[in-house]
């Protein structure tokens, strides 16, 4: 499955970098997490709880943000396991300055389901990663304006 | 923790004590050996577990032994009186209405919802009102058949009374 | 033979009071003595190495009793395959192992880990939960074409560009194409025969005993065929011998094909119901069904139809890649060779025809014979080129097969036809049920009113299928020689009871298709006794002799004449004990209407003293056994070949793209027929499962081999209200070659429907101006509609 | 299939059925057709389960205070066969007729279904082309949420963790009212594949609601504000059309992609415009 999007955010790229680097941050702004445990640079063990509706998740894995390029692209790749399936996603980003303090974040990648949430869930799994990816900048809004620019 | 429940099934009151994520038809099928509802899916879909609870037609896969403490249940089974057939079973009969019968009583229970409803329903009336209900034996043809020949029959039992 | 006029009756079914009061008999519905009840661990990749499979905490779930994994069962066979078949170099077909449970790597989802065994199922399904499965992802590979692609991903590591094996039939390919190359008009179609699901509204279920004492083993399955499971589940999976297992299958909620098949559930619960010493019970959910039952199709086709000038078919090229999924299931390796490759004649006289298959495995479910079997990716093959060709060529597509019908023939003053692709057709007539078809239609109405609604802006269009089939599976010596590892002939006892009740027990088994009627018809009509007086008795081995079971639509021309040839020998013997008893010579008496007479004499006695006679021997001929009681076996000569004529008429709404079906007409000539209710019913439902394909079926893999529509959410099955009432008639021309004259009804429906109604949908959008060679089925309203505005 | 355990309680007030909500791990059953598919693939599994269809109050369908207030356990056949409903709200008879099946009719509740808030169920688009407030009570009182307001985004809505729906309110519809509900369903399912309500007020006033086409149902300002006063001809339905789904997030499917499912959302928009012309 496709995920793919863009958003933009009043910081400028080194403070949207920042924040997505920093793994206390980062913890508030991936949706559901519960548990954040760094395992080695940018590498975390997470537990998620995904919660949608009727529909909810409890889901174990890793996260990682890989191919860095300080402050302008980098990918988050992610292996959860669930009761409920697997989610494998790979989700290149993109930081384009915008203006003086503009942010534009391009986002595209590859979600894999496996489990129920690929055999049942074709009508709505569009949806749910769309509301996910919302939440991620949502949330990463709400760390930006948490933490006034220096 | 179990719960207790008391239902009347085909005119028989029973009380069991039930795991509370027991679904009706498991209780049906595997308490009281009541193996006509039969269980053909798992999304509420196929309509092989339709029973009637308090005289309307539900896909007892959706339902909880627990939510139907207190009802009034009927099953195929329990849809015949003093032996004599059920225009609608009487209909699936005359008309060829089944192969495999695997669908065959929750189609019938579904019908008598509809002949409930709409005594005197139209071939589209009993299409629509199948919706709910898989066949993989008949094309459906000769179900819409069995059906119109149930309400034919009903209505010359309503003149007759 | 005697006859009470039952034969061609629509008798009304004896088998319905149980089902129509709740009282059918099916595997699930089984409770034995000390239940236990599985519960499958099950892979979520399509394909992935198995690193670690982690039961402990499961095991000390409440009600576990015992958890087995691939590891347990090492040194046990995997399921077999029925029917080699060799490359075109002559090397065997790749085979690879097909194990209970897979140990090493998983190679489609759904592909079984671990079997938990518990008390009751809640806590089976519980402890599933429990183990944990380490999987190390490995690319997958769905698409058949790309599979043999150098570097695809091997789904078996031994089986080399995942071929199972390649084939051709027909005429030598420099003659097709020489004559292809004459051909005034090439019509070519490059297209999807898409994957279904069967879905047996019964999910497949297993209770498998094993007794210590006797130390036999007894499985109920919800199986088309007991007795072949048993033999392959015996001899070639588990080495136990076959006199210590009763197979049974009870009441089958529907099998169409999918049922016919060893799956590994089967074996597994046997082999489990050892271990542990108790009846282990599994049903399918739904969920599973859709992984694990056999799809059926697949074929991915590109396929030539050469014409002269005046429209005669000069030659038919083809070339297909039929994906078979991971693993080979009971029957997959003749489906896309032997039953289509050789009916890619049709009706047509086509005089050069070549067929190229490769089979290829990858990471989806096995495919296997799904209702119609080969037959239906032939007959789409053809009649989607016939319709289109007439399109392209402004002929009227009646017309166009008018002209290359084979003429009729019966079988007997004329002889068979010989076909390009091996078969002998036993007896045709074609234009027949087409003339038929066009009369019921009112073809030059139809047509105007076509016309019409395109003048108003509406999209009406009208298709045509006329399909031959080959069924009555099969003479076991030609079935032999193309490999197939079993023999197709049935058994049929006739017991006569001292009373003058018949006990009659088959190897065919029904599952819908009403033998308990059919086959009491022609005992009762052949006995001239009444239908109440014979009883149907099928699917359990121990009391049925031998058995190959139902499927090909073979019951009534195997089974049926196996059955009559043991009342011939009832009939005969009767005429001993008849003769004694009337002092007279047996070549003296006949039989007729249930009564031994002497001929020309009014000294007669009827069946019922003759069986009585028959059981207390007193006075009787000194050299007769006493009894009447005849088992027989019956071995066609040749298939036997229905045929039909099929026309749809549809509209298709602009806005949507929607397809609705206003008529539909079928004439079918199925040979003679017993109980024509009950051929009228399997028409309409296999016309629905054509129609399924055609509109609403199909099954989605991504890219990652995740069928992504397991479910009736998704995958859209055909419902009461996307259907009309159909115009059904019959055409009757005998099989010359079987004892009843009976074809077969089971697939006809399906194998004529489908391109009938895709035709009308691409006939519809040429009316409105949008020339469409081709729209992949299942013509959801989103394709139709890209169609018309691409 | 067989759900993972949970505890179970009935209550037969909604106050009880508020307290018992002070679990977070706590679900309400209604009718049940939503939830306990979720619970049998376990794609939900609360710890406790507070069974409210022992709440008779909350099954009535009445007219109060110029509105019609229908309970939120009042199940789809309830509203469909309740002449009320076909009264003063032919356009809920004709939608609640296109719910589900017979047998989800007569045991699902509307209730269920907008507290589910599935993105191509019926009765979202149904009470957001009427102008129906959504009266829901929890621990903190009771308070009224505007349709408008109610549905927030995939299966996610106003509704508190502590709050259950006790009825839907409509304004009783003036003289020269017309509504309808125009769905394409998605053919297995037979959920929306697009679903179109529309209401159309004496005074011209237009209101539009879909489901199915986004992650919740919606009301089209865009499109409603193209026609809103204005007479239903050619130049002002192509307008409408034309304003209709900016700014929608277009869901995408098997059945539907997205450019498909837009077109027929505009499709059945103006089926609907037309009906209610």
């Amino acid at each position: 499955m496709q995920l793919a999007g863009k958003h933009v955010l009043h910081a400028a790229p080194t403070r949207v970098w920042a924040i997505l680097m920093n793994k206390d941050t980062l913890a508030h702004i991936v949706p559901g997490v519960s548990r954040l445990e760094q395992t080695g640079d940018h590498t975390y063990k997470s537990i998620l709880d995904i919660k949608l509706g009727p529909v909810s998740g409890s889901f174990t894995g890793n996260l990682q943000l890989d191919d860095l390029q300080e402050p302008s692209a980098f990918t988050i790749k992610t292996q959860q396991n669930s009761k409920i399936g697997n989610a494998n996603a790979a989700i290149a980003i993109n930081l384009t300055p915008v203006g003086d303090n503009d942010t534009e974040i391009i986002f595209d990648g590859d979600v894999k389901l496996t489990g129920m949430l690929a055999s049942l869930g074709n009508r709505v799994m569009g949806g749910v990663s769309n509301t996910l990816a919302k939440q991620f900048f949502s949330n990463l809004e709400k760390e930006l304006d948490k933490e006034p620019a220096p | 923790m179990n719960t207790r429940i008391q239902v009347t099934v085909n005119g028989v009151q029973y009380s069991h004590m039930v795991e509370p994520r027991l679904l009706l038809v498991h209780y049906l099928r595997d308490v009281l050996r009541l193996t006509g509802t039969h269980v053909g899916c798992d999304t509420s879909s196929c309509g092989a577990c339709t029973i009637h609870v308090n005289g309307k037609a539900t896909k007892c896969c959706t339902m909880l032994a627990v939510q139907a403490n207190g009802c009034q249940i009927t099953t195929i089974e329990g849809l015949s009186h003093n032996g004599d057939l059920h225009p609608l079973q009487e209909g699936f009969k005359e008309c060829h209405g089944l192969q495999c019968g695997f669908c065959t009583p929750g189609m019938i229970m579904t019908a008598a919802d509809l002949l409930q409803h709409n005594p005197q329903p139209t071939e589209n009336d009993i299409r629509h009102a199948l919706e709910g209900n898989f066949c993989r034996c008949t094309g459906y043809h000769n179900i819409v058949k069995s059906v119109l020949y149930a309400a034919e029959k009903l209505k010359e039992h309503a003149v007759v009374h | 033979m005697s006859t009470n006029g039952l034969i061609g009756r629509a008798v009304k079914r004896v088998e319905d009071k149980r089902f129509i009061t709740g009282h059918g008999n099916y595997t699930d519905d089984i409770i034995l003595p000390h239940q236990t009840y599985a519960v499958f661990v099950r892979s979520q990749y399509a394909h992935a190495k198995i690193l670690s499979v982690d039961t402990s905490a499961a095991k000390e779930m409440p009600g576990v009793i015992a958890i087995y994994t691939g590891a347990d069962l090492a040194n046990t066979n995997g399921v077999p395959c029925g029917w080699q078949v060799n490359f075109k170099n002559g090397d065997t077909m790749k085979e690879p192992k097909h194990p209970l449970l897979v140990a090493d790597k998983a190679r489609h989802v759904g592909d079984a880990i671990a079997i938990v065994i518990a008390e009751t199922k809640e806590q089976a399904t519980d402890a599933a939960e429990a183990v944990t499965v380490e999987m190390e992802e490995l690319p997958c590979v769905i698409d058949a074409a790309k599979a043999v692609q150098p570097g695809a991903p091997l789904v078996h590591d031994d089986v080399p560009n995942n071929k199972s094996f390649d084939w051709t039939l027909g005429n030598p390919i420099e003659e097709v194409n020489a004559a292809m190359d004459q051909a005034a008009h090439v019509t070519t179609l490059e297209f999807v025969n898409q994957r279904l699901v069967p879905n047996a509204i019964e999910p497949r279920s297993y209770n498998s005993s094993y007794d210590p004492v006797s130390e036999k083993y007894t499985l109920y399955t919800s199986s088309q065929n007991p007795h072949l499971i048993r033999l392959l589940m015996c001899a070639f999976v588990l080495g136990i011998p076959e006199h210590k297992v009763r197979v049974i299958s009870p009441d089958v909620g529907g099998g169409f094909g999918s049922k016919i098949f060893h799956y590994t559930e089967e074996a597994l619960l046997t082999w489990c119901s050892k271990q542990i010493g108790r009846p282990v019970k599994w049903t399918s959910e739904r969920t599973e069904s859709f992984l694990l039952d056999a799809h059926g199709r697949d074929h991915v086709t590109k396929a030539e139809m050469g014409f002269d000038a005046e429209g005669k078919i000069v030659a038919l090229r083809v070339k297909t890649y039929a994906n078979l999924g991971a693993y080979l299931s009971t029957f997959s390796s003749c489906v896309p060779t032997y039953l289509h490759g050789t009916l890619l004649q049709g009706l047509y006289t086509t005089p050069k025809i070549n067929v190229d298959v490769t089979a290829v495995f990858t990471n989806t479910t096995p495919v296997d014979a799904y209702r119609g079997a080969g037959r239906p990716e032939a007959t789409y093959l053809l009649e989607r080129l016939l319709d289109l060709a007439a399109l392209e060529m402004k002929a009227d597509p009646a017309e166009l097969r008018f002209k290359n019908f084979i003429p009729p023939f019966d079988g007997v003053q004329q002889p068979g036809y010989q076909t390009q692709v091996a078969l002998q057709y036993d007896s045709g007539n074609y234009e027949g049920v087409l003339k038929k078809g066009l009369e019921m239609l009112g073809y030059a109405d139809v047509r105007r009113q076509q016309q019409e609604a395109a003048n108003n802006g509406k999209l009406v269009g009208v298709g045509f299928s006329t399909y031959i089939e080959a069924c009555g599976i099969a003479p076991s010596a030609i079935v032999g020689a193309l490999g197939c590892r079993a023999g197709l002939f049935e058994s049929g006892h006739v017991r006569v009871q001292p009373t003058g009740k018949v006990s009659v027990y088959t190897g065919a088994h029904s599952h819908g298709q009403g033998h308990e009627t059919t086959f009491a018809q022609v005992v009762a009509d052949k006995l001239g006794i009444n239908l109440d007086d014979v009883e149907i008795v099928h699917g359990d081995s121990d009391s049925v002799a031998f058995g190959m079971g139902t499927y090909g639509s073979r019951s009534l021309a195997v089974g049926g004449s196996a059955i009559i040839k043991s009342i011939e020998k009832i009939i005969e013997k009767g005429k001993k004990i008849a003769a004694h008893k009337l002092e007279a010579s047996a070549d003296d008496i006949e039989f007729a209407s249930g009564r031994f007479t002497v001929k020309g004499t009014d000294k007669s006695v009827g069946f019922g003293e003759v069986a009585l006679t028959a059981y207390v021997p007193h006075v009787y001929p000194k050299d007769l056994e006493p009894g009447l009681d005849f088992s027989s076996f019956y071995d066609p000569a040749n298939f036997t070949y229905p045929f039909g004529c099929h026309i749809a008429v549809v509209e298709v709404d602009k806005e949507t793209g929607k397809v609705s079906i206003k008529r539909f007409v079928a004439v079918d000539d199925v040979g003679n027929v017993i109980n024509p209710m009950i051929v009228e019913g399997q028409i309409h439902g296999g016309v629905v499962q054509g129609i399924g394909q055609a509109l609403f079926e199909g099954a989605e893999y991504d890219e990652n081999g995740q069928l992504t529509n397991a479910s009736y959410m998704d995958y859209c099955m055909p419902r009461a209200d996307d259907l009309p009432m159909f115009e059904t008639a019959s055409q009757v021309t005998p099989c010359p070659h079987n004892p009843l004259g009976v074809k077969g009804a089971g697939e006809a429906g399906t194998i004529g429907s489908a391109p009938a109604i895709v035709n009308a949908v691409i006939d519809a959008l040429w009316s409105g101006g949008h020339q469409v060679k081709d729209i992949r089925m299942p013509l959801t309203s989103e394709r139709v509609w890209n169609a018309m505005n691409s | 299939m067989i759900p993972a355990t949970f505890e179970y309680e009935k209550v037969t007030t909604v106050d009880e059925a508020i307290a018992a909500l002070s679990n977070d791990d706590t679900k309400i059953l209604a009718g049940g057709h939503s939830l306990i598919p979720a619970l049998k693939l376990r794609l939900s599994r609360p710890g406790k389960l507070v069974d409210i269809g022992g709440i008779t109050a909350l099954k009535d369908i009445k007219e109060e205070d110029g509105e019609i207030v229908i309970g939120a356990a009042a199940t789809h056949a309830d509203i469909m066969y309740h002449n009320l409903i076909r009264t003063h709200l032919p356009f809920f008879t004709e939608g609640a007729s296109t719910i589900g099946d017979i047998q989800v009719r007569n045991y699902g509740t509307i209730g269920g279904s907008i507290a589910h808030a599935d993105p191509s169920a019926d009765w979202p688009a149904l009470i957001l082309a009427a102008d129906a407030t959504i009266e829901v009570q929890g621990s903190s009182g009771r308070r009224g949420i505007k349709a408008t307001e109610f549905f927030t985004g995939l299966f996610s809505t106003a509704l508190q963790p502590n709050e259950i729906i006790t009825a839907v309110r409509i304004p009783l519809p003036a003289d020269g009212t017309k509504g309808t509900y125009q769905k394409f369903a998605q053919p297995a399912s037979r959920y929306a594949l697009v679903g179109c309500a529309v209401v159309r007020f004496a005074d011209g006033k237009t209101n539009i609601a879909f489901t199915g086409v986004g992650e919740n149902a919606f009301r089209d300002t865009g499109a409603e504000q193209a026609l809103s006063g204005k007479p239903i001809n050619d130049e002002n339905l192509t307008a409408a059309l034309d304003a209709a789904l900016q700014n929608v997030d277009v869901l995408g499917d098997h059945y539907a992609s997205v450019p498909y499912r837009r077109h027929l959302a505009k499709v059945f928009l103006r089926k609907a415009l037309l009906e209610v012309k």
